[in-house]
């Protein structure tokens, strides 16, 4: 029984802040006849794509007990050398790979003064966003580079649909697919849990802690370049003050989605859902057509009763 | 699907306008929205009225304007957060049908209407007007906007070439975010870097907020009588320094909130309108600041 | 005999500390070593340097004659060194198949984790040891005992030639010692080594073959257990003789209720019990593991709710709603648990001995320094805490100078009524003496004592009475004076 | 013997990053003559103030594990609420009364919801920012709201000086002390460090958590409204746009001063060494001229190498 019991309270336990956000979506879909329209709803998605796959990234940071606030300049950085690669004529391909490099380079500056430099996640990565910034400006004088030609050839990636789907949108979903199987299901997954939960433990069970440490950082820099790129496609310019304030977005949905930021505890399913209500709640505001700084007000109410109503809940079950 | 314009006796309250607004974090943005309200409430009340705020961010902005044309605006009126950014997203409303009104920043693809003054243009004019003021040579030191954003970037640019070829040196400049409290940490730092009397003639601001900060500091450090301080905007509070001897001159940059909502009615009825509606400015200045009192944001 | 493991000259220094100082010693294939020495003598930094999570100042370790360099965790797990350590190092919110198998998952061939062949080799290891949990149950919500019998499982999993156990008994009762000991025994059979650290030196002579001492860092000797006696050991650990750990017991006690519980009841773990206390006296509460000991003395500190039934203290009907409502009482409680409950890891010892009732080091609302120092130092003096440093982070203490400021902690806090759960594990038999005397002097000064042990001898040594749990439920009442395992054990279990 | 060597080393260890500091000073010294003139000084001591003041509210919520991001929005909400009361011509006092009260509330409200709500703190204090900054914003109007006449009465609160000292620095000063005081002397600054420690451990100790909690955070939105008040009395408006990323800052200020983000150690001394850095490090980049572009670069490579430094000592001597 007690076997049984524990699975059926596990999935409850999984549903928790996905039930919040199936009662957020009843409630849109009250306030607002538009909300579950086709259109709406490929437009929402495609709204949560950008910041969701940063969240991803930012999910293997965090459990592994980490945090990264650079990902918003790694963005700029990206966004503008790949611009100005495009409009020098480098073949899509290229560009779009040395991007996804950059994204890891940066990454991996950061794994690197953290896990081997021993410097704490939030200075380290606080320090990167504060530089890379700078160097994004730098790169483009403070002006946004236009990618020029190049723009019809990546316009797939930040325009096209395949099956009516929005490429961004496809992009976030594998994201979100590779994420859940590299957490749950191989031994990288396991250990990015292990060093979050207890980092000497790990290290005694013989777990590379400075690797697997560094590893996260390097994936969430590929997962900001991914998004830079995406950006880059749809606003066809690289703007060295694109991702300003990412980071918290991010970081904000990775939390609502039940993350714990003293690691070990979460999944990218949760990740997904905390940027589904944070999308949810900024789209249907604006299709009620609330007054934008009463929208605020209600958004951050609504950001805290959600994970209110998840708390009560995991609470009075114990 | 749009239904195309509508018939001549057409109600109001059959329209939906939506406003895009690429920032409300900044009371020329907020003025301009306001404004145009406004306009509405007065002359067209039954007007359906949408509002989104695009956060200081091109992408978020993008979503906002996908969002209206998914609401179904009849007209979608945009202040640009920057030109190219918005430019696909604009040229892929006006293919659907539904009309644009571009709101002090252009677009790079065709549009219904422009409203709007051109920071460039203030830059330059600004810049010349302020080069004759410290009789073309001296020292000025620049506090810019936030980086990157367009206006910062036309405003300064069009003052440096107003300035090029004078002898007038440009020895510092920092961005302060459009804010006063950045502005006036900074200039604090400047008052000590060029300590000596007179090394400082003129502080070009890219908006009023941080004029004024950066004159708290001088007037903080005693060197009021020294500094000259010209700002952009026109805000009531700058007018008001203005006409204290405080600031010594403010261009108004116009929000054109009201001329845009006209047009937007004009669309939408069905009348013609000017491709381009360029706002006047005005430089404000201890001779004239008395008609100004009270007329700014 | 062919040594298996072989560590030599090894000196380690910590900060103002020599941990070690020149240490030899060696383990044959198939034996069980014992490791014995007073609380910080070094044994748990020995241990930590063999398995490479220390590196050593000095010295060589040799494994089948060959000088390993460099030591680190992996290399040693790879060596066939297996150490389960003091602070257990499971992952509490990975599954117990996850934590055995870490750092060497099953995969299937697309390389990703074969979670149903993890689920089938967990089990026959987790049988093993006798421990009948679904493998995929998270290890948090595993009970102590069965925590340690997944680390043991662990290091079995992973073809450990040499396993280490840093102290076992410190969280495993009677009958999971007694598994261990049988799986121990079995697996020397097949040639697997065993290092076993221990305070309590019965179980040496019960699973040992050969016993080291350690003591302030240095190595005082290795002896056949079969040539020694306990006393000769205690005086190589201690340097003098400690003999008659337990001290003379008193005569009745004066009845006199100072804690009266009537019907109480928490649901699932406490079912309606009764009973006295009396002033100045020791109680002992003895049962097997999850009879609901812990839950008893939690729900009588008002920290765990109460579903049905009165409490009164001092005559009077209460009910504690928290902690702060119990210590105005007088009220002291030394948690199972000292790293989970009791300390603040990361701060000073005189920190942890003063946090219940700062007011007495207080001028007005301000806490006085040197005060603080002084009543500390006179605690950790009077538990002779080594080292004698108060101003020292918690952290760095051996787990038995950690559990020494706990009890500093409520004799600073002038408890009228203390409970203590497990006083002495982890303990040396130095400071355990010690202990009993301390807990033996509070009760003739008139504190009253309820005391929950799987200790048994400590209990029948210890208390003036003894109530047996099971289940939830008083099982029974025993006399001081009539008191033997077997008749608790006849309550305990039926 | 051992006794001394632990205490030199123990001061040692106190020094840390304070150690940095004299080296930042010193190198700054070096490269500007300007930056050890006294006025130069006085100049950054008052900037250095504006956020300080915010740490050190901050420091006791890190340290009692928890995280504030909604003070930059208490400091508007504060600002616009006593801007429009000075205009009314409301008393001085009162105002500055009523503007304290309101930055309590604001830190209650957070409180609240953590403490008993069990909402993360991360989400709590998100939500609060984004519906503080909609507050501020709809009171004001989305505009600045001018003090007006009142600039004259509070004018000494931003301008005024004592014995030379700028009153902001006096301000900072003795929040540095009292914050000092109670961390270091007081039964609730023990508790702090012991909520942050382990929180049941603090429990079973007789600790009230949740009223340690919920007080932090009460102490934090007081130290954002004294910052508001001082803000209002230098700039003369009310800006509902005041305080945006002030909570980044000052949680940096915290975090390079040596205090944990995972609770129970740190110190209000080590936060004034953070503040100290990060501002030195602004005025000295501006005195010596570096474009504004580079001198990003250079501030986010300094904040690491900071720590790095600080990392490396503390770890070779393990
Ligand atoms: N990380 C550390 N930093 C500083 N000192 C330490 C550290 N670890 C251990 N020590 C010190 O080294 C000495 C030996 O400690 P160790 O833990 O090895 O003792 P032990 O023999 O295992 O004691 P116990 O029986 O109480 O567990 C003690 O004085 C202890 O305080
Ligand atoms: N956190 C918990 N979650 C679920 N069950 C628990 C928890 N803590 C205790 N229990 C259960 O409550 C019962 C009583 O446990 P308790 O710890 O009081 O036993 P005990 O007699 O003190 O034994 P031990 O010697 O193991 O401490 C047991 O069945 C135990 O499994
Ligand atoms: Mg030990
Ligand atoms: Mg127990």
């Amino acid at each position: 029984m007690s076997v049984v019991f524990k699975r059926t309270q596990n999935l409850f336990k999984g549903l928790g802040i996905f039930g919040v956000l199936i009662l957020l979506i009843v409630i849109a879909a009250m306030v607002s006849p538009q909300f579950l329209e086709l259109n709406n709803i490929v437009n929402l998605l495609r709204q949560i794509s950008i910041i969701g796959i940063i969240a991803i990234g930012m999910t293997f940071v965090i459990l592994a007990k980490g945090i990264d606030l650079s990902v918003g300049s790694t963005v700029a950085v990206v966004a503008v050398i790949c611009a100005d690669l495009f409009s020098s004529g480098v073949p899509v391909f290229l560009v779009l790979l040395i991007g996804l490099l950059t994204g890891i380079l940066v990454g991996s500056i950061n794994g690197l003064g953290i896990a081997i430099g021993g410097i704490p996640p939030f200075v380290m990565t606080l320090g990167l966003m504060v530089a890379g910034r700078g160097v994004a400006m730098t790169y483009a004088n403070g002006q946004p580079i236009s990618i020029g030609e190049a723009s019809q050839k990546i316009s797939w990636l930040g325009h096209g649909t395949v099956g009516g789907i929005p490429v961004p949108v496809i992009v976030f979903l594998i994201v979100i697919i590779i994420g859940f199987i590299i957490l749950k299901y191989t031994a990288f997954g396991r250990a990015v849990y292990a060093v979050g939960d207890n980092k000497e433990a790990a290290r005694l069970s013989g777990i590379n802690v400075n690797l697997i440490e560094f590893s996260t950082y390097a994936i969430s820099g590929l997962c900001a370049a991914i998004t830079a790129l995406i950006l880059l496609s749809r606003l066809t310019v690289g703007e060295p003050s694109a991702g300003v304030e990412y980071e918290l977005e991010a970081i904000a949905m990775v939390v609502i989605g039940g993350t714990s930021l003293f690691g070990g505890i979460g999944s990218v399913i949760g990740t997904a859902v905390g940027a589904s209500i944070i999308g949810i709640i900024s789209n249907v505001l604006n299709l009620v057509g609330i007054n934008p700084f009463t929208q605020q007000v209600i958004k951050g109410a609504i950001i805290i009763l959600a994970v209110y109503i998840e708390a009560r809940r995991t609470r009075s079950k114990e | 699907g749009n239904e195309d314009g509508g018939s001549d006796n057409e109600n109001d309250g059959d329209f939906k306008v939506g406003f895009s607004q690429a920032t409300l974090n900044h009371p020329f943005r907020v003025a301009m929205v306001e404004d145009f309200e406004e306009y509405l409430n007065e002359n067209h009340p039954d007007v359906e009225f949408l509002l989104t705020d695009g956060e200081d961010n091109a992408s978020t902005q993008v979503s906002d304007i996908e969002t209206l044309v998914s609401q179904g605006v009849d007209i979608l009126v945009v202040s640009p957060h920057s030109s190219d950014a918005l430019t696909p997203i604009i040229a892929e409303v006006m293919e659907k049908g539904i009309p644009v009104i571009t709101v002090d920043r252009t677009v790079n693809t065709e549009v219904t209407a422009h409203v709007g003054a051109d920071n460039k243009e203030i830059g330059q004019t600004f810049g010349e007007y302020i080069a004759d003021q410290v009789d073309g040579e001296g020292n000025i030191i620049e506090i810019q906007g936030t980086a990157g954003s367009s206006a910062t970037i036309e405003r300064s640019e069009g003052f440096r070439e107003a300035i090029e070829g004078t002898d007038i040196e440009l020895i510092a400049e920092q961005h302060a975010d459009y804010l006063r409290e950045p502005a006036m940490s900074f200039m604090e730092d400047m008052l000590q870097r060029f300590s000596d009397t007179d090394s400082i003639q003129a502080i070009y601001a890219h908006n009023d907020e941080m004029g004024l900060g950066a004159l708290d500091a001088i007037k903080a450090s005693g060197r009021e009588g020294e500094i000259k301080v010209f700002s952009i905007d026109g805000q009531n509070n700058a007018f008001e320094s203005v006409d204290n001897g405080g600031l010594a001159a403010v261009a108004i940059y116009p929000h054109g909130g009201t001329e845009a909502a006209e047009i937007a009615m004009k669309v939408l009825e069905g009348e013609d309108v000017d491709e381009e509606y360029i706002l006047e400015f005005n430089i404000v200045d201890e001779t004239n600041v008395e008609e100004f009192l009270g007329t700014g944001i | 005999m062919d040594n298996y493991i072989e560590m030599r000259h090894i000196s380690k220094v910590f900060p103002g500390v020599k941990a070690l100082d020149n240490v030899s010693f060696s383990v044959s294939p198939g034996e069980v070593h014992g490791l014995i020495g007073e609380n910080g003598a070094g044994k748990s930094t020995l241990m930590k340097i063999l398995s490479g999570a220390y590196k050593k100042d000095e010295g060589e370790i040799l494994i089948n004659n060959e000088i390993i360099d460099s030591p680190n965790p992996k290399k040693m797990i790879d060596l066939g060194v297996s150490v389960i350590y003091q602070e257990m190092t499971l992952l509490p919110h990975l599954s117990i198949a996850e934590n055995l198998f870490l750092g060497n998952l099953p995969k299937t061939k697309l390389g990703l984790i074969d979670w149903k062949t993890l689920k089938k080799n967990s089990l026959p290891v987790l049988s093993r040891v006798g421990l009948n949990e679904n493998p995929y149950t998270k290890v948090k919500d595993l009970n102590v005992a069965k925590r340690q019998l997944v680390e043991i499982s662990k290091a079995l999993t992973r073809d450990a030639k040499l396993i280490v156990l840093d102290e076992p008994s410190a969280v495993l009762g009677g009958q999971e010692l007694d598994r261990l000991y049988s799986v121990i025994h079995q697996l020397t059979k097949q040639n697997i080594a065993f290092i076993y650290i221990s305070h309590r030196l019965s179980e040496l002579f019960e699973i040992t073959e050969r016993v080291t001492v350690l003591k302030d860092g240095q190595y005082v000797g290795t002896e056949r257990t079969e040539d020694i006696s306990t006393d000769q050991l205690i005086r190589m650990m201690v340097g003098r003789e400690v003999s008659n750990i337990y001290p003379e017991k008193r005569g009745k006690i004066i009845k006199n209720p100072i804690i009266k519980v009537k019907n109480l009841s928490r649901k699932n773990v406490l079912k309606n019990i009764n009973f006295e206390v009396n002033k100045g006296e020791i109680l002992g509460i003895a049962g097997l593991e999850g009879a609901g000991r812990t839950e008893l003395l939690r729900a009588l500190f008002g920290v765990d709710s109460i579903d049905n039934g009165d409490i009164y203290y001092f005559d009077k009907k209460r009910k504690l709603k928290n902690a702060k409502q119990a210590i105005k009482l007088k009220i002291g409680f030394l948690p199972e648990e000292r790293k989970q409950d009791g300390l603040m890891l990361n701060q000073s010892g005189k920190f942890n001995t003063t946090i219940p009732k700062l007011k007495n080091i207080s001028y007005g609302p301000f806490i006085s320094l040197s005060k603080e120092k002084k009543k500390a130092e006179y605690f950790a003096n009077e538990m002779q805490v080594r080292p004698p440093n108060v101003n020292n982070t918690i952290r760095n203490f051996s787990g038995g100078n950690q559990q020494k400021f706990m009890f500093s902690r409520w004799l600073y806090s002038n408890s009228e009524i203390l409970f203590i759960d497990e006083p002495t594990r982890g303990v040396d038999v130095g400071a355990k003496k010690e202990i009993y005397r301390l807990i033996l002097n509070l009760a003739k000064e008139g504190v009253t004592i309820l005391m929950v042990s799987s200790e048994l001898p400590e209990i029948i040594g210890m208390s003036d009475r003894v109530l047996v749990m099971r289940e939830g439920e008083l099982a029974g009442e025993l006399p001081g004076d009539d008191l033997s395992e077997e008749k608790i054990m006849s309550y305990a279990v039926r």
